[in-house]
């Protein structure tokens, strides 16, 4: 099947999530967050949220508690860098299965 | 004078989707997202070729949420021009332009362009993200590769001649404002953003943008080097309206605080950097002092 | 002359006006019912003050030829000190006419085989009004008592309508005053 | 209204009465004069526009192409080294698919600096993807630019139109200077299917990838090779969309004819020379004076470069004995361009008919070098009377 009926005749780019695919794959390590640690979550009231204003990827949600789309994460670490009350800490991918893997 | 904005108080709408081809960690991301959300959804932005070029994403499919003209090298404010113009044209109004370069493009190659558009005083917001080489194309030097950094084309000698300092070449043009910011502090950046965005002519944002492929660190540090650069007071956040001149947020506060973290640290944080000696990281140290004896007696 | 083509060659100075005073010309021949009219200027870069050459050609059907006039039938010289800088009489057709700017004698110009016309347009210029050195309108008084090619109130509804915002009046005078002072002869 | 002015007037009035939104320009010898004038229609508030004084030829056709992408009728113009210039935006323009309209008043390309007219400057951008349309005067120049803006609009493909630097653009004659309304009923307002817009978000000329891909939407969206295929493609076609502009032209202003080619006595003749632009016209007066003498010679004038007309060139010229192609530039190590391409368009349509004449090139007027009609006229004669070279011919050559 060929594009010819397509609709567009130049580089027209719609946007949409993921252009660079399940970016998640990328990760060696994942950040893994640890509610009893994190303000938001112990204060149980919107604060601090540092992790969603540095993550490059978009994938910190500002909401108690923080989530992490792990489709997409591709676990640089900066949240876990500057959580200050070191909230969020790097695992091993290693240490999580195939299934794991698949959902957050 | 606006209030300060906050984490809590920072618009929570997106305008990046997640899963960019940007590299682990990049500090662009961080800028660029946090500038979209000062710059709102009635922006057209322009980006030449760079590493946003890649983040942005290839056809069909675009990683950001604003209409965006990607233009050729060297085109990048004369295509601002452009879409200005055709605003002018069509009577609209409330819709702003901004472009987004990285270095090479803005210190090197986009340099005429956007010197004549600053000087035709075309009313946009220029985005210059200093990642201090050409990183797209692997890392050579650029004009705002700082002194005795390695790169791909000074691989072992690192980078012999000094920074060229572009917002001081923005400033000679008498622009409304001129802003000199770092990805490790969005907020200032955000103010920034909204407090030039009324003003006339051209506008000028210099942000410092860590890379971790570049520079040579584990992405996870990217914010912390950030931050070092400008607690060494290597590099100061500052902004220059209608002229005057003040230094902003951690480079103003470093001027009450009268204490800069040695320079040694910053450059120590990087491979890109090993090479420089002992002797010659007193050296910077002695230019930053002297920058910042300067600082402080304005300061009084 | 063959009235139904003509190519008159200018001479003049950089910022002298010749380029005007032909296009004045070719627009008075186009009205008077020449389908053709092709005015071409020295193609490069004008000088202020250095000599420059302007071609007109004129004919009763469209042109297509439009390279530079080799023979001219008519040559207007604007400025007298042109002679003796420039072969400005080159290619120009046995009995063919110099139309001159000059503040000599008539009788002290001898050209073999031509027809001059002569008058002072720098001075009838200034007494019409104009200020010194303007000289392109005046000399298309002297072209036409010259040539008789082209009836004066046309050529004078052109000068006014070129002028428009410029003197009018002064500028139709001054070719009025060189087409009663011009002398003629073969 | 019938007015005497120069060529770049002549452009200029075209603009106005096309109602160009945005025009961009620096100035570049011997263009400078129509970007002046357009300068001045806009700031004496006779044309509603925006005239942007750009500081390069580069950005000029940044302008135009960011101006173009939203939404505006855009136009420049530039000569020789400015065209050179902004070579990489040429193409840009073309690849995004952008009806802009330029007028490139041709002239020599430096080194050594030259400022007057051959026609290597537009020839260098033939395979930029845009149309090329050659002028012969001050009538085909308005005419070009209001047909151009039509045919670039239609077809979504960005337009040069091209004419000899000083011979027309400094040259003043006489021309008919078409009435607004009638314009205005030839060009619809500028409505391209999609302008930027924030409402309408798109990310426009991002990179694009060797194969298809999928899109947001679920389907399978152009590679790169598709989207220049389709330049091509739609470059090709346009052959019958430039006649449909013709055709309404002609309705409109009662005048016209062939949209590509425009011959002068080629019927009967036995030998037919073939030109771009300006020399045609001069080599009518050739013509005209070999017919006295009996040889049957025509000229025709190739108004479409790009693209190349080759079944209507071959049409024409089927069956001649012999083909003269003048040129004012060259493929350097080869011959003139247009000669290659006409000789390739002969082959493949009259190859093993018999039909196939002898082809002939000779370079002119490189760098302004004064034609002579009488050159012209003894090339041609001999042209007709033997093959005088294998290699192109550079007449008037003093070495």
């Amino acid at each position: 099947m060929g594009t010819r009926k397509y609709r567009r005749k130049t580089s027209h780019s719609e946007h949409g999530p993921g252009d660079g695919g399940r970016t998640g794959s990328w990760r060696v390590e994942r950040p893994v967050l640890n509610k009893s640690l994190c303000i938001p979550c112990k204060r149980n009231t919107e604060a601090c949220f540092i992790c969603w204003l540095f993550c490059p990827e978009v994938v910190i949600s500002r909401t108690i508690p923080p989530k992490i789309d792990l489709e997409y994460c591709k676990g640089c670490g900066i949240c876990a860098e500057e959580c200050p009350t070191k909230a969020i800490t790097m695992a091993d991918e290693a240490e999580f299965s195939e299934e794991d893997k698949d959902k957050e | 004078m606006l209030a300060k904005t906050t984490i809590l108080s920072l618009p929570t709408e997106e305008f990046v989707h997640p899963g960019t081809r940007a590299c682990t960690g990049c500090a662009i991301s961080i800028a660029y997202r946090v500038g979209l959300k000062a710059l709102g959804k009635d922006t057209i932005l322009i980006v030449p070729p760079s590493c946003l070029t890649v983040l942005q994403g290839l056809f069909p499919v675009a990683s950001t949420k604003l209409s965006c003209l990607n233009v050729t090298f060297a085109s990048t404010a004369a295509a601002a021009t452009g879409i200005l113009a055709t605003l002018k044209s069509q009577g609209k109004t409330n819709i702003k332009v901004a472009a987004w370069a990285g270095d090479g493009g803005t210190s090197d190659i986009g340099l005429q362009a956007l010197s004549g558009a600053a000087e035709r005083g075309d009313n946009f917001i220029y985005f210059c993200y200093d990642n201090e080489g050409y990183m797209n194309t692997g890392a050579q030097r650029s004009g705002t590769t700082p002194r005795g950094a390695l790169t791909a084309n000074t691989p072992f000698k690192g980078k012999l001649q000094q920074k060229k300092d572009v917002p001081a070449i923005m400033a000679a043009h008498n622009l409304s404002y001129v802003a000199a910011c770092s990805a490790a502090y969005p907020l200032d950046l955000f103010d920034k953003i909204r407090k030039c965005m009324d003003m006339p002519g051209t506008k000028y944002f210099h942000i410092h943008v860590p890379c971790p492929p570049g520079w040579g660190y584990d992405p996870r540090y990217g914010i912390k080097i950030g931050r070092l650069a400008v607690e060494t007071g290597y590099y100061d956040l500052y902004e220059i309206v209608n002229g005057e001149f003040k230094l902003t947020a951690a480079s103003g506060k470093l001027v009450k605080k009268r204490k800069l973290v040695l320079v040694r640290e910053y450059f120590r944080s990087q491979s890109r950097f090993k090479i420089l000696t002992d002797a010659q990281i007193a050296d910077i140290q002695n230019s930053i002092d002297a920058k910042w004896a300067n600082y402080y007696k304005k300061d009084g | 002359m063959n009235k139904d083509f003509i190519e008159i060659r200018w001479h003049g100075r950089g910022g002298q006006g010749a380029i005007t005073a032909a296009k004045i010309v070719a627009g008075a021949a186009f009205v008077e019912g020449y389908a053709g009219v092709v005015m071409a200027p020295t193609f490069g870069t004008e000088r202020r003050g250095a000599p420059v050459m302007t071609s007109l050609k004129i004919s009763r059907h469209k042109i297509y030829d439009l390279s530079p006039i080799e023979t001219p039938d008519i040559i207007v010289v604007l400025d007298h000190l042109l002679l003796n800088e420039a072969d400005v009489t080159c290619g120009l057709k046995p009995g063919g006419v110099i139309v001159l700017n000059t503040p000599k004698a008539f009788e002290s110009y001898k050209f073999q085989g031509y027809r001059l016309a002569t008058a002072d347009i720098t001075a009838i210029s200034v007494e019409a009004g104009l200020p010194h050195g303007m000289v392109n309108t005046g000399i298309i008084g002297t072209l036409a008592k010259a040539t008789n090619l082209l009836g004066m109130d046309i050529l004078i509804k052109g000068i006014e309508e070129e002028f428009s915002t410029r003197r009018p009046e002064k500028n139709s005078l001054a070719a009025k005053i060189a087409f009663e002072r011009t002398v003629a002869g073969g | 209204m019938h007015i005497i002015e120069n060529g770049n007037v002549a452009a200029a009035l075209g603009v106005l009465l096309c109602r160009a939104n945005v025009i961009a320009a620096y100035p570049i010898t011997p263009q400078t004069p129509l970007a002046e004038k357009l300068s001045e229609y806009v700031e004496a508030g006779e044309m509603k526009a925006e005239y942007i004084p750009v500081e390069s030829e580069h950005s000029a056709m940044a302008v135009c192409i960011a101006a173009s992408s939203a939404g505006a009728r855009t136009f420049t113009a530039t000569s020789a080294n400015g065209l050179l210039y902004m070579h990489e935006q040429v193409h840009w323009a073309a690849g995004a698919r952008l009806p802009i309209v330029m007028c490139v008043v041709n002239r020599a390309v430096g080194a050594p600096w030259n400022v007057w007219n051959d026609q290597q400057d537009s020839i260098s951008q033939r395979d930029t993807g845009w149309i090329q349309m050659y002028c012969s005067d001050h009538q085909q120049i308005i005419d070009s630019v209001i047909k151009a803006y039509w045919l670039a609009e239609k077809v979504s493909i960005p337009i040069m139109v091209c004419y000899d630097g000083y011979i027309l653009s400094h040259t003043y004659m006489p021309f008919d200077v078409p009435d607004q309304e009638k314009v205005d009923a030839f060009l619809p307002p500028f409505r391209p299917d999609y302008a930027l817009n924030p409402e309408k978000p798109a990310n426009l000329n991002t990179v694009t990838l060797p194969d298809v891909r999928m899109d947001v939407r679920g389907e399978v969206a152009h590679g790169y090779m598709e989207i220049r295929y389709l330049l091509h493609e739609e470059m090709r076609t346009s052959f019958k969309t430039a006649a449909e502009a013709e055709k309404r032209f002609a309705d409109i202003f009662g005048r016209g004819g062939d949209p590509y080619l425009e011959p002068y006595l080629c019927d009967d003749a036995q030998y037919v020379a073939v030109g771009l632009g300006s020399l045609t016209y001069q080599l009518r007066a050739s013509v005209d004076a070999l017919r006295k003498e009996g040889i049957k010679v025509g000229v025709m004038g190739v108004r479409f470069y790009r693209p190349f007309p080759d079944i209507a060139i071959t049409k024409a010229l089927k069956g001649k004995k012999g083909v003269i192609v003048f040129e004012k530039a060259l493929s350097y190590g080869y011959e003139g361009a247009l000669v290659s391409d006409l000789k390739s368009a002969l082959y493949e349509h009259l190859a093993g008919t018999g039909a196939l004449p002898v082809v002939q090139n000779f370079i002119v007027g490189i760098g302004g070098r004064d034609i002579r009609t009488e050159d012209l006229t003894q090339t041609l004669r001999a042209a007709t009377q033997s093959r005088v070279a294998k290699e192109p011919v550079w007449i008037g050559l003093k070495l």
